[in-house]
């Protein structure tokens, strides 16, 4: 796949940063305004898709390749059950394990912010490895 | 009675940490993730057989009480299906170590495969009605990317249309749910058991049994409802074929409407009788396609639909032994399909074909899998002392029994499944004469005997074959009668889940 | 009782879609139509009038007029899982294409029953 | 409010017919797009923002990945009328649309009335929520803490779903040897 024209380029390059960072914001704050892991992980991958169909699929993948987003993919899923495991340590599968601490801060709600961030990776990883490989996914000619 | 037994939410945890694993991690070495799958299921086996003799119990995930948070429940009758589910997926990730090496990508086989096993506890394991329903996502979408496993024209058609009914079915069970939950204002399935129970059926719950007996119906492939699963049993690879046949539609289908009619939403006139017609039309409408196929895996996966029918009309009439039946025929069926589908694949293994016409003589070379097949096909057709004939038998004289409820009826239902019976054994006995017996062609001269480990699975299910039908009184009083007395009881699982 | 009677509605014209058309992304478009209908009953069920969205905004508030949250946490799931399915279906489709060359389900038939 | 949800509501219908009816698969497409954004709006109209987040984001990947198909052939048209159906088929769907609407006519009358939820359960997440989970966000709160063994689920539902498509756009099924041919 090639990339599309310079104007396009230069103001894809402003924009993906923009939606990038917002999609940050939305899986770390998911806890305290609307949105969360799924929502902004979802963002994040848009954002990633929007590079390619810029930059063509070589740009993009220059960043993150197939094989990392793969991997990446597998790691948010662990993160996530991981952290239901580690809820054994208080004694229930799931526990919310980590200090509740001041409503309203970042850092509050226990694991639910961590939970967003497993999320939001596996999320990204995953669509926009699904997105790249059916770009990918040319048909053979016949015969 | 709440002992929070750690061993409930692992059912759940160690595949699904398996199956993330194994993706991550198979691509160095593919004899990892061979390694991998086999361990966690025994594994499972072990610890299902370590949960068989504890008392019923609740698990409250993440602390929370019902009907608060999510609960697990075990009970007897969720440990008969994990027990099933243990056993069947282990041997079939032993038959898969040979077998899956003539297709590519076996991390990702078997990551689905784990998967499959999680969503299956999932729903065997919950007591909450949203959550049965993302668990059997799980286990349904990981079967369609199985059945296209092998990315032939069949296998892509027979998943699309696989895929394209089981979602409607899952649209059509989340709508059921969202019903209930606005008649009921809760999710906990004992919670809304004891809330119907108060208030008597209204129609928004009659409205939603009727789209869980579609949906559910759907993934037990009931005869209105059972047009994918010809197509879709046989094309997946033959592991794949066992699993779904032996345990998807039994986890999915119909323990889920055993759960929900007997424990949740009470079984009355109306739902028995719908239960027993599906039955019916599912026995007979299955035999009948049966018996012209001539292909081996689709022959099998028409007697599926037949055989299902035989557990539905236990589950419909009722009545205690017919239960009883219903249960036990549940167990056999997994056991004894899940053991032909392998065979078939062993045959597709060695000879390249599974049309029953190009195949014969097979006996000589390969003893294993042909006197494995046999016992299976004996098992199938309800032959004494194999364990197919004790649960047939127990349906039979229950059909018999309900007598009083059914008059003339329960005879002609008796009659029937003796019939059915009938047509099962010559539809085994074909299979039979064509692929063991009669003359070895030119093309199957140098067939061999398929690699140890899938004769060692094949072995094992033969004897558990045999062994059901032999400890057939044991195995009813440790396993099953539990079991039936848990569906009959619908007050003792509500305040199993809320004392109090 | 309108808001639900409509919604049924759409669930029914994404079922006939599945059921009478013969096009492969007609189907796919009917099982998104359902997903969707799903998905508004669900919202619709847990809407309590003149309620708020259920995010407190400051400490110490008391307003207690939500809706529903938990039926929008099954939503969201819901969603999830819909986007999963399409990813697949869409997966399905192109493979088939690339085999048949058509998403015509009548030409798309090599399956007996 | 409640003029604008039905307004909305007839607006989804009338996208769902054009969809289904047109004979541009290009444009079916984007009309289910539409409808997705006016099922977006509903749920900013009915108190849940969260999910209008999700479904606008996931509605624009669906699209992108329903014009992936579209896109493929040069033509987008459906070429010729098709015979409408066997008649199981459409024996099915009519009985199926005649006990749903049976079921469905009499059930709604007994639901509880539009905007008054019971809310059994959920009034314990709306009084308590915030002192159990300390969350603000309560449809979070339910997600990730109450209810996060669904979540649980729910991310392996879309690991299984990507590990399938990666599964079936593979090249190659099947490792071949000498006439090892399954459907010949």
């Amino acid at each position: 796949m090639k990339g599309m024209s310079l104007i396009v380029r230069t103001i894809t390059r402003l924009l993906a940063g923009f939606i990038l960072v917002y999609g940050a914001h939305i899986v770390l704050y998911g806890h305290l305004t609307p949105g969360g892991g799924f929502a902004g992980g979802v963002m994040l991958a848009c954002g990633l898709i929007l590079l390619v169909l810029a930059f063509g699929k070589d740009g993009a993948l220059e960043i993150v390749s197939e094989n990392a987003a793969s991997a990446w993919d597998c790691i948010g899923a662990l993160a996530f059950w991981l952290i239901a495991v580690l809820g054994f340590t208080g004694g229930y599968f799931f526990l919310n394990f980590v200090g509740k601490g001041e409503p309203f801060n970042l850092i509050s709600a226990g694991t639910l912010m961590w939970s967003n961030i497993a999320i939001g990776i596996k999320v990204w990883a995953c669509l926009f490895l699904v997105f790249v490989v059916l770009a990918a996914f040319r048909i053979r000619d016949e015969g | 009675m709440n002992n929070n037994n750690v061993l409930l939410p692992l059912f759940i945890a160690m595949p699904l940490g398996a199956a993330f694993l194994i993706v991550l991690i198979g691509r160095l070495r593919e004899a990892i993730s061979d390694l991998v799958a086999v361990v966690i299921t025994a594994l499972l086996v072990v610890g299902s057989l370590a949960v068989a003799g504890l008392e019923p119990q609740v698990y409250h995930m993440g602390g929370w009480e019902p009907p608060f948070g999510i609960n697990l429940v075990l009970d007897p009758l969720s440990t008969l299906l994990l027990i099933i589910i243990s056993v069947v997926s282990f041997l079939v990730c032993l038959y898969s170590i040979n077998y899956m090496t003539s297709y590519t990508s076996k991390p990702k086989y078997y990551g689905l495969l784990m998967l499959m096993i999680a969503g299956m506890n999932g729903v065997v394991l919950t007591g909450d009605l949203f959550n049965m329903y993302v668990f059997l996502e799980i286990g349904a979408i990981a079967s369609y990317a199985l059945v296209a496993f092998g990315t032939e024209h069949e296998e892509l058609e027979a998943s699309f249309k696989y895929l394209v009914l089981g979602s409607v079915a899952s649209s059509f069970i989340l709508f059921g749910i969202a019903l209930t939950y606005s008649a009921t204002g809760t999710l906990n399935l004992a919670d809304i058991a004891s809330t119907i129970g108060s208030k008597g059926l209204n129609p928004v719950m009659i409205f939603a049994s009727a789209l869980f007996i579609g949906g559910f119906g759907l993934k037990a492939a009931m005869v209105p409802f059972h047009a994918w699963l010809p197509d879709a049993h046989p094309s997946a690879p033959a592991p794949i074929s066992a699993m779904l046949s032996g345990l998807l539609i039994k986890a999915l289908g119909v323990y889920a409407l055993i759960r929900l009619f007997y424990s949740v939403i009470g079984v009355g006139g109306m739902y028995t009788n719908i239960l027993i017609v599906l039955g019916i039309l599912s026995m007979v409408v299955g035999v009948i396609l049966a018996v012209g196929q001539w292909d081996f895996k689709r022959l099998l996966a028409y007697h599926s639909i037949s055989q299902m029918g035989y557990v539905m009309l236990g589950v419909g009439i009722g009545s205690p032994l017919a239960l009883l039946g219903a249960l036990f025929h549940l167990l056999n069926h997994s056991v004894f399909k899940s053991l032909l589908f392998l065979c078939s694949g062993a045959v597709e293994h060695s000879t390249g074909t599974r049309q029953l016409k190009q195949l014969g003589g097979l006996w000589s070379k390969m003893p294993v899998t042909g006197s494995t097949c046999s016992v299976a096909s004996l098992s199938i057709s309800g032959v004494p002392p194999f364990n197919g004939f004790w649960s047939k038998l127990l349906i039979i004289v229950g059909a018999v029994q309900a007598a009083d409820r059914f008059g003339l009826w329960a005879y002609i239902l008796a009659a029937i499944t003796v019939l059915v019976s009938f047509l099962t054994l010559v539809s085994f006995v074909k299979v039979q004469r064509y692929v063991l017996f009669g003359a070895l062609s030119e093309k199957l001269q140098k067939v061999r005997e398929v690699p140890a480990a899938m004769c060692l699975a094949l072995i094992v299910f033969a004897i558990l074959c045999l062994g059901l039908g032999v400890l057939c009184p044991f195995v009813l009083e440790q396993l099953i009668e539990p079991a039936r007395d848990v569906v009959l009881d619908k007050a003792a699982y509500i305040s199993l889940v809320l004392p109090g | 009782m309108g808001p639900y009677i409509l919604c049924s509605m759409i669930l029914l014209l994404g079922v006939y879609a599945v059921v009478a058309k013969k096009n492969l992304i007609k189907i796919v478009i009917g099982l998104l139509i359902i997903e969707y209908a799903v998905n508004l009953m669900l919202v619709l069920v847990g809407y309590k009038a003149g309620g708020e969205a259920p995010i407190l905004t400051e400490a110490g508030q008391q307003t207690t007029n939500f809706v529903d949250p938990l039926p929008q946490a099954l939503i969201v799931t819901s969603i999830v899982i819909g986007l999963g399915l399409t990813a697949m279906v869409v997966a399905l489709c192109i493979r088939l294409y690339e085999k048949y060359g058509t998403f015509d389900v009548l030409l798309i038939r090599r399956l007996r029953g | 409010m409640l003029f604008l949800l039905y307004s909305l509501l007839i607006f989804m219908i009338v996208g769902a017919v054009i969809a289904i009816e047109t004979r541009d698969l290009l444009s079916s497409v984007i009309c289910v797009g539409a409808m997705g954004l006016g099922l977006a709006i509903i749920f900013l109209l009915l108190g849940a923002p969260d999910l209008a987040i999700v479904q606008v984001v996931v509605e624009v990947l669906s699209l992108v990945l329903l014009l992936r198909v579209v896109l493929m052939r040069e033509d987008v048209t459906i070429a010729h009328r098709y015979r409408y159906g066997e008649v199981f088929a459409t024996a099915t769907a009519l009985l199926f649309f005649g006990v749903f609407i049976m079921l469905a006519s009499t059930a709604y009358k007994q639901m509880p009335q539009f905007g008054n939820p019971i809310l059994k359960v959920s009034q314990d997440y709306i009084s308590n929520g915030f002192a159990k989970a300390r969350a603000p966000n309560l449809v979070t709160a339910v997600l990730l803490d109450f209810r996060a063994y669904d979540t649980l689920g729910e991310a392996t539902v879309i690991f299984t779903a990507i590990i399938g498509s990666l599964v079936i756009l593979r090249k190659r099924g099947r490792i071949r040897d000498e006439g090892n041919e399954p459907d010949s």
